[in-house]
């Protein structure tokens, strides 16, 4: 029996559930193993099916998506979330710090039919999440690989190195030591292969805080090399600000910028 | 050894490398993003002319001081290691059949590589890094196809950086053996001296001359002066002395600047840490299995029964320095340091091995 | 390319199950060839490759002389172990090596061998106790003593009473919490000292189990008269190349997959207990 | 059946499309009643958190409206901050602009060809399930989207979300050999590209003409993409700083996306404003002139005529962009050399500006103010989706009733269905969330 697959959006962009769609023949090959029972943008829809796997990509920001997630969770067997906004809350998370219900209430005309949670929360924080995919957006490569695992009946492998570990092996010269940027690569989840400093640029950590991140070396460290502190708490209050230890970096500098 | 040198004026420097590349593809500092690289190279005028560099801890810049030479930089972002050991390879291939599991080896396709402007310290660390690929019950066949066809022309350093250390370590500014072909550059020209065979020939194809005793002095000078350097190493060997110190407070200082990003093992020249991945196709028909650079840093170098031995960055650090400084005698007996400094110029936060050293042993630097 | 670089194809002969979460594989090398010329030593280890999905390192527990079948046995703790668990007879899966240093065997004979094993199910001493016993003529007292955490957590209970009833064998349990129908002893291993026959001057330790267990038994041995020559313990580490360049077994200066994964005391004494090491 | 059946049709979740909507249709005494395309993608609020951050960190922020068009926002944004900082990146930097957007409406018109819209003409539920009838066709669409993507990586280091671009032009300047490789594979996909208007000219589109006004930017030069003025097909030509004066949103309940109306005679002068369409037909309609001829003379070959009124051409627009990407993106690649200024220095100081660029689905309006810090003080960003969706629903009203309302439910929804689809609207861009002065009716 072929497991049943779903991919269910949220509050996001499209771009994570578009690594299945941008993955042209492989897309093809892929519903040749797995049932896609639902999947909105590729023609599928039933919502409410019972699964094996769910993926789930966009973060919860309004009571109707939490009620919705609770009876995806009920329905899948394993759940993933991914990308930034499922793991992490995402890029709109940053109203998390703000009084969201003023905003609105202040610009739309008829605030009471936007229903808004006060905060645009990760999966996990609102139900039970099995595996995670970090990335904003995730490539095809991580998620292709967790669809591999799962049909070999063994556990995905997650990525647990820095960003600096493929920067080094992609041989980019180091923007931060040859230019002074303020490279987060080395406080940031590996998978993305490196792709900022590559094309010359500073890693901004859209695939979120590596596991025991030192954050608060590296601000020192920007702080040394002349980033004013409220720069500082904008590059951890960025992509994925509503997780730690990026949250607590940022509101840290946040508060000295005062 | 200077005694069967000869010298080949700048100009002669085209010779060198077409000779080079009627049997080589060649390999050779070039700026590149911002540092010297070593890339494949199509003439001398891509070299670095006029280039120095300034390194300090955590920090490399490249500077045009427009002086007539090529080689007047200290080392770059990676030494010989990427050419020899890929950061990421296939190993082998398995193929699923009915009749079973077909697997094959994927050895690298045969190329025959020159480089030019090897440093001293990347030819010490190229030794060990063969005793620790080539020897033993199960030498490295993928190391093994890449050393085999290697050539290598020298230059010995005339302007270490601040963060050489080479000359405590032993092994530099200047080379004494591992090369084909070794210069030591002039204004005018190169001093060349031959270490094998193969370098031998190549010198008897170029138009040479013989060295001048003003020539002579001058490289002397020069030699000299490159080993005047101003990072040290602990006066007394470190073989067993910093397992000796496994509980220091110290290492906890360190892990609390320590971003354990994994910058130091990824550009030392001698780490040779790997880890092995399976990428399996998503049909499920084949695999490769694969290897690629993996640091002491990262969580699942020490992995064990689901957890990382060691636990915390303290002790990864901790590995790192021990291994490299202490352990290594037991390995190679020799440290595992050359002394190329680039641990500490390309550590995002400026860690100094040779400091924490000096502090650990409890002398000044 | 060498067995050590290259897997070779195996196939599953047989599979025992020896618990709910410990399974032996009985493999055959598909090329008769191969495995005609394949040898080993008790203690070493091979590669396990499960297809498409990754290798572990795993002990030889079958007879150096079974010339018909090379066995593992497995317990299931992670991502590779889980799927190797899954494989059934017929099935094929990858297989380099033998890896590392066995048991010194030859070097015990005409002596005792003391067995002192931790934890749940020590494949590695299996092999040392199969070997011993299918050679009893040329060794002395054979003492087994194995320790666990709690009285529930002893595996192979069967093959405990088997191996008492043989010859000139004592077999020792113990468990630090034993439970009320625990029928052995209650305590750390080192309390099954005072009920082994020990002879410190002509026997040959083997041990096994969570490093500050085998500190432990060492500690209180050497404090009997044994020497530290005579101490021999098996380690563990993270492995992934098993021939000694990957990096991920150092343990100080030493590669657990070749230079071990069997040591003898002197060898890693300065080494052991230290954390994170 | 009955004339004076009263009947509720309702999808709740349209499939196909790029984030989630939903058609609600009332009809009562054989009237449409009432209609109303749904967008409940959450608010994201993105103008409001842009505002406080830093003008080097919008284009990394914009981008993240939209997974599928995340060019469309860097560029639009890119083009309003540089005018408020006073820079002109040069040549080097506008070609590559041009390049990096052929490869975004490569990808994005592509997918929706071929994986969005084309089951609906030839009668499949998902492009999975037509590919294994149609394969040449399916997979050739998959290469012209992977071509598409594979120029957005190349400069923008990935396809969603590039990290490749920075005020003042792009963070690097590709090899010669990427460049040459993806010549080459332009070169190669070009015959394919013609060959896909040719093929879908000739599915049997419904034909539905209607009468709408086309808005879009128009260059004198070129078919455009980054620049120009904006255009509609009533005669209005105005500067992009002036759309604020012609076209007003509006919060209706049913939807967190805004709608947009044109107000012909400004927006001060009148009470009501009229849909309007922006997007690859409106574009064509108002540029047919600026395309190359090889473009025209292979759509000459199909009898397809543009200006067209039939709203289903819009699948054929989409194909002769592409066409007309290809060639483009040929057209530079056959000059390019690196540059060792890929981007342009520049200096924060205060001021307002505007971009308006062409996303794959139509003008993409920004408004900024910046402090003199070179923070953000005010963002405004019009998506497409918005603008078309008043002429969505008028379209479905007038598309439903041609069909006849008297048909069956399936029939009905299906046909709905097929008209929103058609627009390739992009429900994620539906962040829009108006600041100003807000209308009731
Ligand atoms: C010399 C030696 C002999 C061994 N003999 C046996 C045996 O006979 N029977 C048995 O059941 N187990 C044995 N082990 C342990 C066995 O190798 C691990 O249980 C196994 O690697 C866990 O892999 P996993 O993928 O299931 O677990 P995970 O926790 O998912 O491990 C992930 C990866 O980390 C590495 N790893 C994790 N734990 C270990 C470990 N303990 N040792 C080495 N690498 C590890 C492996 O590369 C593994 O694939 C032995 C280990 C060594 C070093
Ligand atoms: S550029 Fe960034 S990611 Fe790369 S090594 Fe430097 S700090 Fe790490
Ligand atoms: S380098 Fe950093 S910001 Fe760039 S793609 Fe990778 S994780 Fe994201
Ligand atoms: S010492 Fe420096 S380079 Fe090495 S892991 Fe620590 S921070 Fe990174």
């Amino acid at each position: 029996m072929k497991p049943r697959v779903a991919v269910h959006k949220f509050s996001s962009c499209d771009g994570c559930q578009l690594a299945f769609i941008n993955a042209g023949e492989a897309l093809l090959q892929l519903a040749t193993l797995v049932d896609i029972v639902h999947f909105a943008e590729a023609g599928y829809a039933d919502e409410e099916a019972v699964v094996d796997i769910a993926f789930v990509e966009g973060s919860i920001s309004t009571p109707q998506e939490l009620e919705r997630i609770r009876t995806i969770r009920a329905n899948s067997k394993t759940l993933i979330t991914i990308g930034a906004c499922a793991t992490s809350g995402g890029i709109q998370a940053l109203r998390n710090m703000h009084d969201t219900q003023q905003w609105v209430e202040g610009v739309y005309a008829q605030p009471e039919v936007i229903a808004l949670l006060a905060d645009s929360t990760p999966i996990s924080e609102r139900v039970k999440v099995d595996f995670e995919l970090w990335g904003c957006p995730v490539n095809a490569t991580q998620l292709f690989a967790v669809v591999r695992s799962l049909l070999s009946g063994v556990t995905p492998l997650l990525e647990q190195e820095t960003v600096c570990q493929e920067c080094k092996r992609a041989q980019t010269v180091c923007v931060m030591v040859s230019r002074g940027e303020p490279c987060l690569g080395p406080v940031t989840r590996g998978g993305c292969g490196a792709l900022c400093p590559a094309v010359g640029r500073d890693c901004y950590a859209c695939f979120g805080a590596a596991p025991q991140a030192n954050t608060a070396a590296l601000a020192e460290q920007f702080a040394a090399q002349g980033l004013a502190p409220e720069a500082i708490a904008r590059r951890f209050l960025f992509i994925n600000s509503h997780s730690e230890p990026f949250h607590s970096e940022g509101k840290k500098w946040q508060g000295e910028g005062k | 050894m200077m005694s069967d040198s000869t010298f080949l004026p700048q100009s002669g420097l085209a010779q060198l490398l077409t000779e080079l590349a009627a049997g080589h593809r060649i390999i050779g500092p070039q700026v590149e993003q911002g540092a010297v690289q070593y890339r494949s190279l199509q003439g001398a005028a891509e070299l670095p002319w006029g280039v120095r560099v300034a390194q300090q801890p955590g920090s490399y810049r490249l500077q045009r001081q427009g002086s007539e030479r090529a080689f007047a930089w200290a080392n770059g972002p990676q030494a010989l290691k990427p050419l020899l050991f890929a950061p990421r390879e296939s190993l082998w291939q398995v193929v699923k059949t009915a009749a079973g599991l077909s697997f094959s080896e994927t050895l690298p396709p045969p190329e025959r590589l020159a480089v030019i402007g090897v440093r001293s310290c990347d030819l010490a660390a190229l030794a060990l890094q063969d005793r620790h690929f080539l020897q033993g019950a199960s030498p490295d066949a993928h190391y093994a196809r890449r050393r085999e066809q290697l050539f290598i022309v020298a230059v010995n350093c005339s302007h270490p950086a601040a963060t050489c250390f080479c000359a405590a370590s032993g092994d530099g500014p200047n080379a004494v053996s591992g090369f084909d072909l070794l210069l030591d550059e002039l204004d005018e020209g190169f001093l060349l001296t031959p270490g094998s065979e193969a370098g031998q020939q190549l010198l008897a194809a170029l138009s040479v001359s013989g060295v001048t005793p003003a020539q002579r002095q001058q490289v002397e000078a020069q030699r000299r002066a490159a080993a005047v350097q101003q990072r040290t190493l602990p006066s007394s060997s470190l073989a067993g002395r910093l397992l000796e110190l496994a509980s220091s407070p110290r290492w906890q200082q360190i892990a609390e600047r320590c971003l354990a990003c994994g910058n130091c093992t990824a550009v030392c020249p001698t780490c040779f840490c790997h880890s092995e991945q399976e990428v399996p196709q998503l049909d499920g028909e084949g695999s490769e299995h694969l290897r690629q650079w993996d640091s002491c840093f990262s969580a699942g170098h020490s992995l064990l029964h689901g957890t990382p031995l060691r636990a915390d960055t303290a002790q990864r650090y901790r590995q790192w320095l021990t291994h490299k400084f202490d352990s290594w005698h037991q390995q190679f007996g020799r440290s595992g340091c050359v002394g190329c400094g680039r641990c500490i110029a390309w550590c995002p936060v400026g860690i100094d091995v040779t400091e924490e050293l000096h502090a650990l042993c409890g002398d000044e630097a | 390319m060498s067995q050590f670089n290259l897997p070779h194809e195996a196939e599953v002969v047989e599979r025992i199950e020896e618990s709910p979460t410990i399974f032996t594989l009985r493999l055959r090398l598909a090329d008769p060839a191969v495995h005609a010329a394949y040898r080993f030593a008790p203690g070493q280890f091979n590669m396990l490759y499960l297809y498409g999905v990754g290798e572990v390192a795993i002990s030889i527990v079958s007879d150096p002389e079974d010339e018909q079948m090379i066995a593992h046995t497995i317990r299931q703790v992670g991502r590779v172990t889980n799927g190797l668990a899954r494989l059934q007879a017929g099935d094929r899966l990858g297989l380099r090596g033998p890896f590392g240093r066995g048991w010194p065997l030859a070097q015990a004979e005409g002596g005792d061998v003391v067995i002192a094993t931790g934890g749940l199910g020590c494949a590695p001493v299996v092999a040392a106790i199969n070997y011993v016993l299918r050679r009893r003529e040329r060794y002395g007292n054979l003492i087994i003593m194995q320790g666990v955490k709690h009285g529930d957590d002893l595996i192979w209970c069967d093959q405990y009473a088997q191996w008492a009833q043989m010859p000139d064998t004592q077999v020792l349990l113990a468990a630090s919490e034993g439970g009320a129908c625990w029928p052995y002893h209650v305590g750390h291993l080192p309390v099954l000292f005072e009920h082994a026959r020990l002879k410190p001057e002509s026997s040959t330790v083997m041990m096994c189990g969570p490093e500050g267990m085998m500190i432990a038994v060492c500690r209180e041995l050497l404090g009997r008269g044994f020497s530290g020559e005579s101490l021999y313990l098996s380690m563990e580490r993270n492995m992934h190349c098993g021939r000694g360049k990957c990096g991920h077994c150092q343990l100080g200066g030493k590669f657990v997959c070749q230079d071990g994964p069997i040591f003898s005391y002197p060898e890693i004494a300065p080494l052991l207990g230290v954390k994170g090491l | 059946m009955s004339e004076r059946r009263e009947v509720t049709i309702k999808v709740p979740l349209l499939t196909r499309v790029e984030g989630e909507g939903a058609l609600e249709l009332r009809i009562r005494e054989g009237a449409i009643a009432a209609l109303q395309l749904r967008i409940f993608e959450p608010p994201r609020l993105f103008e409001k958190f842009l505002e406080g951050r830093g003008h080097e960190e919008v284009l990394d922020i914009v981008a993240r409206i939209c997974g599928i068009c995340p060019v469309a926002y860097q560029m639009s944004a890119s083009h309003a901050i540089e005018s408020i900082l006073g820079v002109q990146p040069g040549p080097w930097v506008r070609e590559m602009r041009r390049l990096f957007y052929c490869g975004e409406w490569l990808e994005s018109h592509a997918l929706h060809i071929h994986l969005l819209a084309a089951p609906d003409f030839i009668g499949f539920k998902s492009a999975i399930e037509m590919a294994a009838h149609h394969p040449a066709e399916v997979k050739r669409g998959l290469r012209l989207q992977a071509l598409g993507n594979k120029i957005l990586r190349t400069l923008g280091g990935r396809s969603v979300h590039p990290v490749g671009v920075r005020i003042g032009g792009f963070t690097h300047a590709p090899s010669r050999e990427s460049m040459a490789e993806l010549l080459q594979e332009c070169r190669e996909a070009l015959p394919e590209a013609a060959a896909l208007v040719r093929w879908l000219a000739t599915l049997e589109l419904p034909d539905d003409e209607q009468r709408f006004v086309s808005v879009a930017l128009h260059h004198p030069d070129e078919y455009p993409l980054n620049e120009g003025r904006l255009r509609a097909s009533d005669g209005l030509d105005i500067g992009i700083e002036q759309f604020h004066d012609y076209f007003r949103e509006s919060h209706v309940a049913h939807s967190t996306a805004l709608h947009a109306h044109y107000f012909p005679g400004g927006w001060a002068e009148e009470k009501v404003g009229v849909p309007y369409l922006v997007g690859p037909l409106a574009r064509l309609n108002l540029n047919f002139a600026q395309l190359p001829q090889a473009v025209r003379d292979n759509l000459a070959t199909t009898g397809v005529r543009f200006p067209s009124r039939n709203m289903f051409h819009s699948v054929i627009a989409r194909a002769v962009e592409i066409h007309f990407a290809l060639l483009e993106a040929i057209r530079i690649l056959e000059n390019y050399a690196p540059s060792d200024t890929p981007a342009v220095g520049v200096t924060p100081r205060a001021g307002v500006g505007y971009g308006c660029t062409e996303a794959p689905r139509g003008i993409l309006w920004h408004r900024y103010e910046l402090d003199g810090a070179g923070k953000v003080v005010v963002a405004t960003i019009i998506p497409p989706t918005s603008q078309n969706q008043a002429r969505i629903e008028a379209d479905l009203k007038s598309s439903l009733e041609q069909l006849g309302l008297e048909r069956s439910d399936d029939e009905i929804r299906l046909h709905g269905e097929k008209v929103i689809r058609n627009y390739d609207p992009c429900i994620s861009c539906a962040t829009h969330f108006l600041r100003l002065k807000v209308e009731r009716d």
